[in-house]
């Protein structure tokens, strides 16, 4: 019987692996298996377990829409046993991944309408994902505004890529806004003299005081952590946004992405999910009727 | 620690039977080829050779603090490695010796040993090396168990914390296929509360559960194991005992004495008042 | 001219110990053994505790004699309650025994021991120059710690052996595997006569010994009810008191053992010699072959008789499992026991010397009172009286001399601070 | 088609069965346990038990197992083979049937698990009919018949075993055993009928589950999760010998020379503290309170149409703290 397992991962040659902050890492994956690179087919949103033999597997978001087919980008924070391994390894060096796992954002769906994406922190990897998705296959959306909370300048991923959003993706019909949240911060502080339209201190929901944003053949889609999503959401709701169209990507502990291990189970007896299989990317209206789900 | 240098050690114990390292001593088959990894800096009970100032990465430590001197060594040992490992009950939580901590008092114990008051040691008493000093990761055990020593070490080669085993010996049990011995039989296991990673050794063997590798910090819930015991039909005294045999220092373990000593001296009171 | 000749701190020991030497001129004033483990006062707290479980903390005295402490704990209390065992029983702790015998002897003879003698802080940085010897050696111990496992569950504080018996029996394949992990090791075990009557052993800490052994019965052990004395008495262990006779010696810093007034050795060297007629097969073979470097008088022959218990044991354990096997293993259970007041004295012979286990019971069967007398502490005032003797003798030489002397007579002993409950530092 | 196993034929038939491949079957190991357990002859098995404490799940999802040994040098990582060859696993009750019914929806229906598959296919499964205790509720949840999931049925009846067939391989152990059994006569049939209506109503033990979903939403905030966390240890037992419980957790082990080692798999308890855990110390169920309530709902909830609760009552008796599963879902329903 000739059953694939799903179980035993495929390696990855890093290509690039580059400090982005202290603790976050932008990675190339090459595919080295070409017969499972093919049918790596991936969406914004959806996510791999990464490997490092002898310490473990870890689900990270993909951060990057699929461009080529051997090709992967991942945005790893270091911080436990996995993550710190990945850190460790250098370009040449091997990863073991699984996947692509989870439903990703459903980039069809959204076409034709405009886009309002919130980031916090390194939630801005899955959403970086649509956002190039967006950008690449342009004139298939409306509006893109994305708001982007920060700690601190040091602490912005994809500085450089952002920043030029941030300045110019007006151009693109991109509006790009930035919060941070330590207010001593003079880098940031800066960019707020710059532009204070566009930038602010506080938390990421202090962005909808600079733009005004309206539930019209809008989706909304959000990730942070976890405590972010009841207060964008909140803010969302004040606006008549419609539940069905707020999405969101959750975490949770995960230990196969495939709906067996059980770690990621939320929900009470009326509405049980599984993250990993179901998620992680649902919609408030499922997060309504799905008890404990944020 | 990855560089080509191998990370410098320092084997240590303060007071205690010296099983853990015995217990590293005990992986023969592969004890040279371990030991060849490590630069040793200090080993007493296994070499002559010491650098006593060298810096450390690693100190495993075993041995609780229970004298002033141990106390000395602690802080200097501190003072030069980067990582402190606590291995076994005695580092962790005082193991057997802190079995009386809150109810004897150290001159007590002087008297019934030695049959004097004087402080021959400068005694304290018993803890684990945490109520001291930081320490970076604790292995239970009494003794601790060779694969989780070995897989702590190799995660640590790797530059990597070990993942820490927190989850109780009935695990281990029903992994094992091991029949229940407090549902069937009624005998007193400490398995709902104790740590793992034993394998659940004594079970397998038909024994109940003394608790040798300690209860799990912020978890175990120490007052329904009263309770169930209870249930059971043992006395306090006799429950107190056991979970004390390797919890003295355990916060919710000290708490139920306090409770239970409290009300048995309320019920004393009551009586003589009676009569 | 007054010089502190000292060594600071005792390694390759279990436990943590120092030696002074005051020398004034050519005279040696003062010797002091200090013990500066933190004591642990396991006679106090064992109070209260019900019988059953009471060898489970005692035998946690100590790591390497773990299960002379627990045959001792279990011992006491049968006796104390009366209660007779299988003769499966007694062939299982027999070899318990031997097993913990061979792993405790190839660490100390091989590893702590014989460092000393081929000039080495240690076995790891021998091993590069004596690969063969290292080698052997830690396939010995571990063919003696396959017994720890198999019998009493692990290597250090098992659970197995019970009061009234054996939890679990052990399975035919597993004394098996340890019959055969005995027959490939027993080379190892006479490579350590080998050596031991090969090299140099100095002979600065000469001087006459009272010697103790338990009496094993018909034949050479480690279990007995009997004390053997060299000046030809026999006692029964409960009379351990008078033999001990623990007391505080005013010159010195330690609570000392001592018998009719002198010091006493136990230990590998006194069995050997009270027992020698006891011994079998190759083990006896062995003893008549260098029975002229077996005196009593020099101490530091006691690796020499470890050497030659090694290859006794492994012929023992072999013996036992035969015994075992063609008896048939019988699932017994544990006897019953039924508790009473009282009072029991057990002893066995751990690998270092005589162990003394004394509990009084309540009607239920708690302790109400404990004693325990350590092989180390009765010979701690023996090891005074040798490192006297050896500065003595050595009191022109170096300090570094000194030194090398005095830890190489505290490393002969096999001394095991650790769970030396007894040896008090006074101040 | 309906067949009977007449009683003194089933040592013949057992001798059958050890020709198709290694036999399981229960075995009592202690006063109140059985366990499934390879066994070489009839007399060693005991098909009047009532449960053992480990569900059959364990020759499926095995309690520890290794997943695959990698050589990173090489980059090369081995899949473990598995035994290869049928198995037979006699005498599965219905509960238990029912119960790896809804692992296979997990393991199966989706994204297949290799190493369950194999095992699943490489097993012949032979249920055996069973006489409830007090602690069985498995009718109220409707897994006490066996519709499928097995391959032949032994119904006890007077003159030996009423056989229900439930797939080909079964039928061929019939074809090749066929002298072994004999048609099922009228009487016999209506033994069958009538011992299962007395089963039905024997249980002592019942759970109504009409709108269990609901009335466990409801008691999101109930004070029983409080309560019942002060008795419960947080050990994990009641997930482990659960017969449709199946998370687990996955840990790497190297050798010393860091390069070769195992990735292994070990049932996981979603009682336990570190479940719910992820980086930053944050965990979605921090306390005994979160995670009971999360157990219960998860076993109340439909998972592709099926109950996660299959009313064995293993859960309820080898609680060491002997908290009762019946007991607190009635109390969510508000029942006295
Ligand atoms: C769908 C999804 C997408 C994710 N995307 C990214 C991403 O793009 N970039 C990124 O850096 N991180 C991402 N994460 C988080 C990342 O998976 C965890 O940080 C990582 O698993 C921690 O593993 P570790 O071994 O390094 O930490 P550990 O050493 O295991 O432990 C550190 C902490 O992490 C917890 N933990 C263990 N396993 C998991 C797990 N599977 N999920 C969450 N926490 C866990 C532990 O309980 C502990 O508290 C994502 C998580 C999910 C569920
Ligand atoms: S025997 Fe003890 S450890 Fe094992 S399951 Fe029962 S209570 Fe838990
Ligand atoms: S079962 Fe309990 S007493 Fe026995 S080894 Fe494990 S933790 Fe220690
Ligand atoms: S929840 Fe309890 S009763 Fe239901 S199937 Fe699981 S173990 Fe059996």
């Amino acid at each position: 019987m000739s059953v694939r397992n799903v179980l035993v991962p495929s390696p990855a040659r890093i290509l690039k692996s580059e400090d982005m902050t202290d603790i976050e890492k932008h990675i190339e994956l090459e595919i080295l298996d070409k017969e499972f690179a093919k049918r790596f087919v991936y969406k914004p949103g959806q996510f791999v377990e990464v490997g490092v033999m002898g310490v473990g597997e870890a689900p990270i978001s993909i951060c990057a829409a699929r461009k080529k087919e051997d090709l992967l980008e991942l945005c790893v924070r270091k911080v436990g046993r996995v993550t710190n391994a990945i850190h460790r390894l250098k370009p040449g060096d091997i990863l073991w991944i699984r996947g692509p796992y989870g439903n990703g954002f459903p980039m069809e769906n959204m076409e034709g309408s405009n886009l309002l994406l919130v980031a916090g922190g390194l939630g801005i990897a899955p959403l970086r994902g649509v956002l190039q998705y967006a950008l690449t296959n342009r004139e298939k959306y409306g509006t893109i505004t994305v708001m982007y909370g920060i700690r601190c300048y040091t602490a912005m991923l994809w500085r450089d890529e952002f920043l030029q959003l941030f300045y110019e993706g007006d151009k693109n019909n991109v509006e790009f806004f930035l919060s941070y949240e330590d207010p001593s911060d003079k880098q940031c502080y800066e960019l707020q003299c710059e532009r204070s339209d566009r930038c602010m201190s506080g938390v990421v929901t202090k962005l909808f005081e600079l733009k005004e944003v309206k539930p019209e053949n809008t989706y909304a889609v959000i990730c942070g952590p976890p405590i972010m999503y009841k207060f964008v959401v909140q803010e969302l709701m004040k606006r008549n946004f419609d539940p069905r169209k707020i999405y969101m990507t959750l975490e949770r502990r995960m230990k196969c992405g495939l709906g067996k291990c059980g770690h990621c189970i939320v929900g009470s007896g009326r509405n049980m999910k599984f993250v990993c299989k179901d998620g992680p990317v649902f919609t408030y209206w499922d997060a309504l009727m799905t008890k404990g789900m944020i | 620690m990855t560089n080509t240098q191998k990370p410098k050690i320092g084997i240590f114990s303060l007071t205690g039977c010296g099983g853990d390292q015995l217990m590293i001593l005990n992986l023969e088959p592969i004890l040279l080829d371990l030991l060849s990894r490590f630069e040793i800096k200090d080993f007493q009970e296994a070499s002559s050779y010491k650098e006593e100032e060298a810096e450390l990465d690693i100190a495993l430590v075993e041995g609780s603090v229970s004298t002033k001197t141990d106390l000395e060594k602690l802080k200097k040992i501190r003072e030069r490695s980067k990582m402190i490992i606590a291995i076994g009950d005695c580092a962790i939580g005082g193991c057997v010796q802190a079995m009386r901590n809150g109810q004897m008092s150290m001159e007590e114990r002087m008297r019934k040993v030695y049959g004097v008051d004087v402080d021959y040691y400068d005694v304290l008493e018993p803890k684990g090396i945490s109520s001291y000093v930081n320490v970076e990761l604790e292995i239970p055990g009494c003794p601790i168990e060779k694969s989780q020593v070995l897989h702590a070490i190799t995660s640590l080669l790797h530059g990597d914390m070990p993942e820490e085993i927190d989850y109780p010996v009935c695990v281990e049990c029903k992994l094992n296929g091991y029949p229940c011995l407090l549902v069937e039989k009624g005998l007193p296991c400490l398995g709902p509360i104790i740590t793992a990673g034993c394998d659940a050794r004594c079970p397998g063997l038909g024994l109940d559960c003394i608790g040798c590798r300690g209860p799990i910090r912020d978890e175990s819930n120490v007052a329904a194991e009263l309770e169930v015991l209870l249930e059971k039909g043992y006395d306090e005294e006799y429950i107190l005992n056991r979970l004390r045999f390797f919890g003295g220092n355990f916060e919710d373990i000290q708490k139920l004495t306090k409770r239970i000593s409290e009300k048995s001296k309320g019920r004393r009171n009551s009586h003589e008042e009676d009569s | 001219m007054k010089r502190i000749v000292e060594v600071e701190e005792l390694t390759r020991v279990e436990g943590h110990g120092r030696i002074e030497v005051t020398i004034e001129g050519t005279e040696v004033k003062e010797v002091k053994m200090n013990i500066f483990e933190g004591p642990r006062f396991f006679e106090a707290f064992i109070e209260s505790v019900h019988y059953e479980k009471v060898p489970d903390i005692m035998r946690r005295i100590c790591a390497i004699c773990t299960a002379s402490h627990s045959l001792a704990s279990i011992r006491t209390i049968e006796k104390a309650f009366g209660v007779d065992v299988t003769e499966q029983t007694k062939v299982l702790r027999d070899l318990l025994i031997h097993g913990e015998i061979i792993e405790s002897h190839a660490l100390h003879v091989f590893m702590l021991a014989l460092p000393d003698y081929l000039g080495f802080p240690d076995a790891i940085s021998m091993a590069s120059k004596y690969p063969k010897e290292v080698k052997a050696a830690l396939q010995l111990k571990h063919a003696g710690n396959m017994v720890h496992n198999v019998l009493s569950g692990r290597e250090v504080h098992g659970m197995n052996e019970r009061v009234g018996g054996f939890s679990t029996i052990p399975s035919e394949k597993s004394l098996g595997e340890i019959k055969r992990a005995m027959a490939l090791n027993k080379a190892a075990a006479e490579l350590a006569v080998d050596l031991f009557s090969k090299v140099e052993i100095p002979k600065y800490a000469e001087s006459e010994n009272a010697l103790m052994a338990l009496d094993p019965g018909e034949k050479f052990g480690f279990i007995g009810d009997y004390v053997l004395v060299s000046d030809g008495t026999r006692h029964p262990v409960e009379d351990y008191l008078e033999l001990t006779n623990e007391r505080t010696v005013k010159h010195s810093h330690a609570k000392f053992s001592s018998y009719k007034g002198s010091s006493f050795m136990v230990g590998a060297l006194p069995r050997v010699l009270l027992n020698r007629d006891k011994l079998e097969g190759t083990a006896a073979w062995l003893y008549e072959k260098h029975e002229g470097l077996l005196t009593s008088s020099n101490t530091l022959m006691n690796n020499l008789a470890q050497a030659i218990e090694l290859v006794h044991s492994v012929d023992r354990c072999i013996e036992d499992i035969d015994i075992l096997l063609s008896n048939g293993l019988k699932d017994e259970g544990l006897v019953e026991v039924t508790p009473r007041e009282g009072r029991g004295v057990g002893a066995v012979e751990a690998p270092r010397g005589i162990l003394y286990h004394d509990y009084t019971f309540d009607e239920e069967g708690c302790i109400l009172k404990a004693n325990v007398i350590t092989p180390t502490a009765q010979n701690a005032a023996n090891m005074e009286k040798d490192y006297r003797v050896a500065a003595k003798r050595l009191v022109r030489e170096p300090d570094e001399k000194i030194v090398n002397a005095l830890e190489m007579i505290a490393r002969a002993y096999d001394p095991c601070i650790s769970c030396s409950v007894h040896l008090t530092r006074i101040r | 088609m309906y067949k009977v196993l007449p009683k003194e034929n089933l040592q013949s038939l057992f001798e059958g069965l050890r020709k198709i491949g290694d036999v399981y079957a229960p075995v009592k190991i202690s006063g109140l346990s059985h366990d499934f357990r390879k066994v070489n002859s009839i007399s060693e098995v005991d098909l009047e038990y009532t449960r053992t404490m480990i569900p059959p799940k364990k020759f499926f999802v095995k309690p520890r197992e290794t997943l695959f040994e990698f050589d990173e040098e090489k980059l090369q990582y081995a899949e473990v083979q598995n035994g290869g060859g049928l198995n037979v696993i006699l005498g599965m009750h219905a509960c238990d049937i029912n119960g790896l019914k809804v692992i296979d929806a997990a393991y199966i229906n989706e994204n297949p698990d290799k190493y369950y598959m194999q095992r699943r296919e490489s097993t012949l499964i032979i249920g055996v009919s069973c006489t409830p205790d007090e602690y069985c509720f498995c009718r109220s949840m409707g897994a006490d018949y066996a519709v499928d999931g097995f391959d032949l049925f032994l119904h006890e009846i007077g003159r030996g075993y009423f056989v229900r067939i439930g797939s080909e391989k079964g039928l061929r152990v019939i074809e090749e055993n066929s002298s072994l059994f004999e048609d099922a006569s009228k009487e016999d049939i209506e033994e069958f009928k009538e011992n299962e209506r007395r089963k039905a109503e024997s249980f002592k033990l019942e759970l109504d589950i009409s709108g269990l979903q609901d009335m466990l939403d409801l008691a999101w905030d109930h004070p029983v999760w409080e309560e019942t966390a002060e008795e419960c240890f947080g050990c994990g037992t009641c997930n482990l010998v659960c017969p449709t419980c199946r998370c687990y957790d996955v840990a790497d082990y190297v050798e010393l020379d860091l390069k070769r080692g195992e990735r292994l798999r070990r049932w996981d308890s979603c009682m336990l503290r570190k479940h719910g855990l992820v980086a930053g110390g944050l965990n979605f169920r921090p306390t005994r309170v979160e995670r009971l309530r999360n157990r219960f709902n998860c076993k109340g909830s439909l998972v592709n149409g099926l109950l996660n609760c299959v009313g064995c009552g293993r859960c309820t008796l080898y609680c060491p703290a002997e908290i009762d599963f019946v007991k607190i879902m009635k109390r969510i329903r508000g029942e006295p």
